[in-house]
């Protein structure tokens, strides 16, 4: 029994590599053999600053990046670090996708959300169908990352068509394309409505989440939605567990504990 | 078969600990659905506090180092909470905390309205400038706050305390002669400090912070062995029980009931029904009852 | 290179804690053989003193309990072993406990007439119903008993504490203010106590036991870097340092020497010459001396 | 490193079967399957009552057992258990004998010290000259537990020939056997007569000494003789450990540890 217990104190990092993605998002890359699947993330210590958890973006056998969109007070920092800084890292943690290559998927992206979604998408078969959204350009992640076709779409048109994915994914099942799967990740919002869409359409989908988080292994409880844990139960999860989960698109803990509307928290700034 | 804990029924006797998954109704729900059969909501305070930055919490292996700094919406911002905890099915314990005896007695008794099944105050959390362990650790203040509490609730009072005291079995007598219905031993161990020596910092953003798990149980049955020699109310022991051979050994210690923290990290959240079961197994294997076996370790031979 | 500690010349900064082989002056010159320093003997008391039954010291894996009980042949019985000692080619501390202040001077200022390098006053042992620790979580005891010593020996005087004590650092300071010249820290934690569960016996004959090695290191470094705060005098750190890694994050929470007792079991008796090895590699790496990192952890960033 | 951490609690034991040996021994069986090299000991922990080191004297796949000799409160103790009883046993500790099958071997055992010796002997070419003293024919242990044959002798005539072990080991030497190896458990003023007897005639030996033990690991420092731990660095020691140590045959530690002659601490009674 007692040899399940791991030590997961931080490994320190330097960043090996830092690339711009646009104006909004820094990539930074690590040399390390992290074990991994798709959809798991890690804790990423700024010693002196915070600690966060950021998505699995990119990785080989001996290396991983995570993508850093700049928003509040650590994320700005993270951007900004450079080769070289040091950086400390625990994990990998949760659960990530179901992985379903011999099927139909679709895999829908908005914002950041393509982080997850990338290491996803490069072991799935070529024609996978792929929606990527964004406010606009700028925000458009890896825009040439991966060869498997993309429809683009923003909110303002200035790449791809203007609307939104779940304005694309529709049209998708409606041009009679069965889908077996459909992954997201992007917006909690966004997020609901391609669930409510596969809903519609019995199609099984995952998503994953996002709370504010403290250990990353199940303990502190900071990361509950609904009666699951985001950290360890998630972050992905699948529409048996998101059909019962009531705080889905309506509530988050803030790190005091207390429970808000979704819009209180995504407004919600760290000190 | 169920049990009977200061005049409430439970399925067994299994605890969560404060501080641990307590932070919703629903969490709490599949932690009773789990094999608990006393569940403690995360600490509440008398203000809104949002605890400490990150790294607060880190797995050591052999245990873990917390520092989340008792974060709290603040009693006076739980309304929806106590809303979904009005209709639950399972026993509760509420956990309280103040900065001084006057808030201790605010929060506990607007928390008593709420009707939890029992209320307990954590004078023993190492990880705030200046709430909790300064309490524990000193007899007089320890009595101060508990008579304050006991004079404002209508539910069991539970005091939980901190193995930093230097002689927990005389705390543990002056809150039971100040009223204290129970005792709940032991908080985190320490606090201790971890560095990482690349960036020369402390690993916790609050620096220090208290050790639970694997490596504190050895002080945890220390602790429950002094108390139980010290008092007649009945304890519950917690620090590092993470087996059935580890919940046996902390009742012959004198606990009568089980509490559990960092071992959902290390066995996943059914940990309750497997302590469970694993006691069971081993009790029936030798034709024994938790009641033979309740501070057995007490018995000269 | 060597290493100056309070005018004395040590080929490193490696110390062997009190109680781990400190029996005869053979073993003492084979564990500075071994790399190690500076070494401690086996606390010295006022009277004959078997200590206890065993079991005395159990290994539990992330570290080990122990309560030997201060056994001595008391400080007039030592003859032999001062004879042997004084042909001694390396530096020695000598342990002092008692069981007053009076008993501690008494003690002291005979074993300063033998001439070990330093004394140390041991107050801060668990495992003893009336000796050494009851000192050390106390303020004004600690001072007294400091105070008493410094008064009648001729060589630099060590205080070893318990991290026990509600405020080490505050205790630390009072010890300085008295007189010492050193502070060590830490001793065993807790106590605690094991309880095999088929007898239903706590393991140790005395029960309870002083927690030593590796999983203790988090309350040892929170300790060092709390009295380098409160103290200007240098600092022995120890409590579970078993590898280079380990020494390096004492040091930088304010250790100015390294202590080793447990790893003794964990990693051979040369111990000390891998651990002095594996941070010379580590600092040589980075192009750092020990100087560079001592207390570097209360560097602000 | 990490790994090298060993837990050495106890392992509590019930006794399987006793077997009084004559008057003076017991001997208790254990199922258990013991890891051990013949010399090792374990710790024997009787709840309530003390814990003592004893030579594990018989040893199978999944069974060991040690045989006691009524001595002070602790042994008498365990001569007294039954089956059923419960043992709490760590170990098992020391290294054992270094064992030379091919060689031209001799055994010297006295009394109680054919304990460890016996395991050796079964290992040992039929061959092999084995000597066996004691004070008188009740504390011969073990008389008919092996085929090899064996030269008896006792203090007072009562068993085999009337004398000491040194006396018959001298004659074999003098009779022209050409030993390679002298193995001797026993009382450590025999012993030492058996080592410098060895000395005189240039054959290696090892013998397997006794001093007060806590730990049994070699950290308490109880055990030391000399610079060496018995219990880590022994208890067998050969030829050149004996003549650095001082200590053989003239020093011991007492409980509280006092230095002591070794008739002094022979004469020792714990309380
Ligand atoms: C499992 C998981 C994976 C994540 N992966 C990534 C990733 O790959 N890349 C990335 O840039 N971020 C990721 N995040 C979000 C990241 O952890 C930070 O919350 C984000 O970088 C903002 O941090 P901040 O401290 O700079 O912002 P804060 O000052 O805390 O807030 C700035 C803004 O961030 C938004 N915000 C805060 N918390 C969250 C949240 N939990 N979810 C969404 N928005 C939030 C709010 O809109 C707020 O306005 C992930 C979060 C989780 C839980
Ligand atoms: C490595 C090792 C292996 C041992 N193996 C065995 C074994 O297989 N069988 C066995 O019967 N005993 C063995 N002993 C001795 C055993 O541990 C006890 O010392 C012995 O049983 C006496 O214990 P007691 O408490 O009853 O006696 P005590 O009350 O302590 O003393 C009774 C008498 O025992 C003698 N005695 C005490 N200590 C020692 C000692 N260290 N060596 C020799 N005599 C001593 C003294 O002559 C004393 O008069 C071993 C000791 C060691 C160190
Ligand atoms: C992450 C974490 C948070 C905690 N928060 C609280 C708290 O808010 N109130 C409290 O009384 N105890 C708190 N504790 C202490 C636990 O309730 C428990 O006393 C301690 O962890 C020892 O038990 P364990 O070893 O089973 O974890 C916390 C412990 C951990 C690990
Ligand atoms: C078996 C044992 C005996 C000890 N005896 C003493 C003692 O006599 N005097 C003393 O000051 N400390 C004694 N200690 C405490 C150690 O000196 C040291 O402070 C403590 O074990 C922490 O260091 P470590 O983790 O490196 O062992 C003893 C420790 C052990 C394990
Ligand atoms: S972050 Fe702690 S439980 Fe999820
Ligand atoms: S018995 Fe402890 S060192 Fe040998």
């Amino acid at each position: 029994m007692m040899n399940t217990i791991t030590d997961q104190k931080h490994i320190m990092l330097r960043v090996d590599e830092k690339r711009i993605e646009g104006t909004a998002f820094a990539t930074l890359f690590f040399n390390y053999a992290m074990p991994f699947k798709p959809g798991q993330f890690v804790m990423v210590w700024i010693p002196g600053v915070d600690e966060k958890p950021y998505t699995i973006c990119f990785h080989s056998k001996d290396r991983f990046a995570i993508t850093i969109e700049a928003k509040g007070i650590f994320s700005q920092k993270a951007v900004s670090l450079n080769k070289g800084d040091l950086v400390g890292i625990r994990g990998p943690f949760g659960n990530g996708f179901d992985i379903q290559t011999d099927h139909t998927v679709a895999v829908v992206a908005g914002g950041c959300g393509m982080a997850p979604l990338a290491p996803l998408v490069e072991i799935l078969d070529k024609n996978t169908t792929v929606i990527h959204g964004a406010k606009s350009k700028e925000y458009i992640l890896y825009p040439d990352r991966f060869d498997t076709r993309r429809q683009f779409c923003t909110d303002d048109g200035s790449f791809g068509q203007k609307g939104l994915v779940t304005d694309l994914l529709e049209k998708a099942i409606a041009s009679g394309r069965q889908f077996d799967m459909v992954y997201t990740c992007g917006p909690e919002i966004m997020m609901y409505h391609v669930f409510n869409l596969c809903e519609t359409h019995h199609i099984p989908c995952q998503v994953s989440l996002e709370r504010y988080m403290r250990c990353g292994f199940g303990v502190c409880g900071a990361c509950v939605c609904g009666k699951q844990l985001v950290c360890k139960d998630g972050p992905v999860f699948g529409s048996g567990e998101l059909r019962e989960m009531n705080d889905f698109n309506t509530k988050a803990l803030l790190k005091s504990g207390k429970d808000v509307e979704l819009s209180q928290y995504f407004s919600w700034r760290c000190k | 078969m169920t049990i009977q804990f200061l005049g409430k029924t439970l399925k067994n006797h299994m605890v969560l600990a404060s501080g641990v998954l307590g932070n919703s109704k629903e969490i709490l729900e599949r932690v009773h659905e789990n094999g608990c059969g006393l569940v403690t909501m995360k600490s509440i305070g008398p203000a809104p506090r949002d605890g400490h930055k990150n790294p607060t919490v880190i797995d050591l292996g052999q245990g873990m180092i917390n520092a989340v700094g008792l974060p709290s919406p603040g009693y006076l911002n739980m309304e929806n909470e106590w809303q979904d905890l009005d209709e639950r099915d399972f026993p509760l314990i509420a956990s309280v905390y103040g900065g001084s005896v006057k808030e201790y007695q605010v929060v506990a008794e607007f928390v008593s309205a709420k009707k939890p099944d029992f209320i307990e105050i954590n004078i023993s959390c190492p990880n705030s400038e200046k709430h909790g362990m300064i309490f524990g650790i000193n007899r007089q203040s320890s009595q101060d706050v508990v008579s304050a509490v006991k004079e404002v609730i209508n539910v069991p009072l539970i005091v939980k305390l901190t193995p930093q005291a230097p002689d927990i079995g005389d705390i543990a007598k002056a809150c039971e002669d100040a009223g204290a219905d129970a005792i709940c031993a032991i908080n985190t161990v320490g606090p201790g400090m971890v560095i990482d020596i690349e960036s020369a910092m402390p690993v916790l953003a609050f620096k220090k912070g208290g050790l639970s798990g694997p490596m504190i149980k050895p002080i945890a049955v220390r602790c429950v062995f002094d108390i139980y020699k010290a008092v007649n109310i009945p304890i519950i022991g917690l620090g590092g029980i993470t087996t059935g051979e580890d919940a046996i050994e902390i009742i012959m210690a004198g606990a009568s009931l089980v509490g559990i923290g960092s071992a959902v990290r290390y066995r996943g959240i059914d940990v309750f029904q497997k302590v469970t079961d694993e006691m069971n197994a081993w009790l029936s294997n030798r034709n024994l009852s938790i009641e033979d076996i309740k501070g057995a370790a007490h018995k000269e031979k």
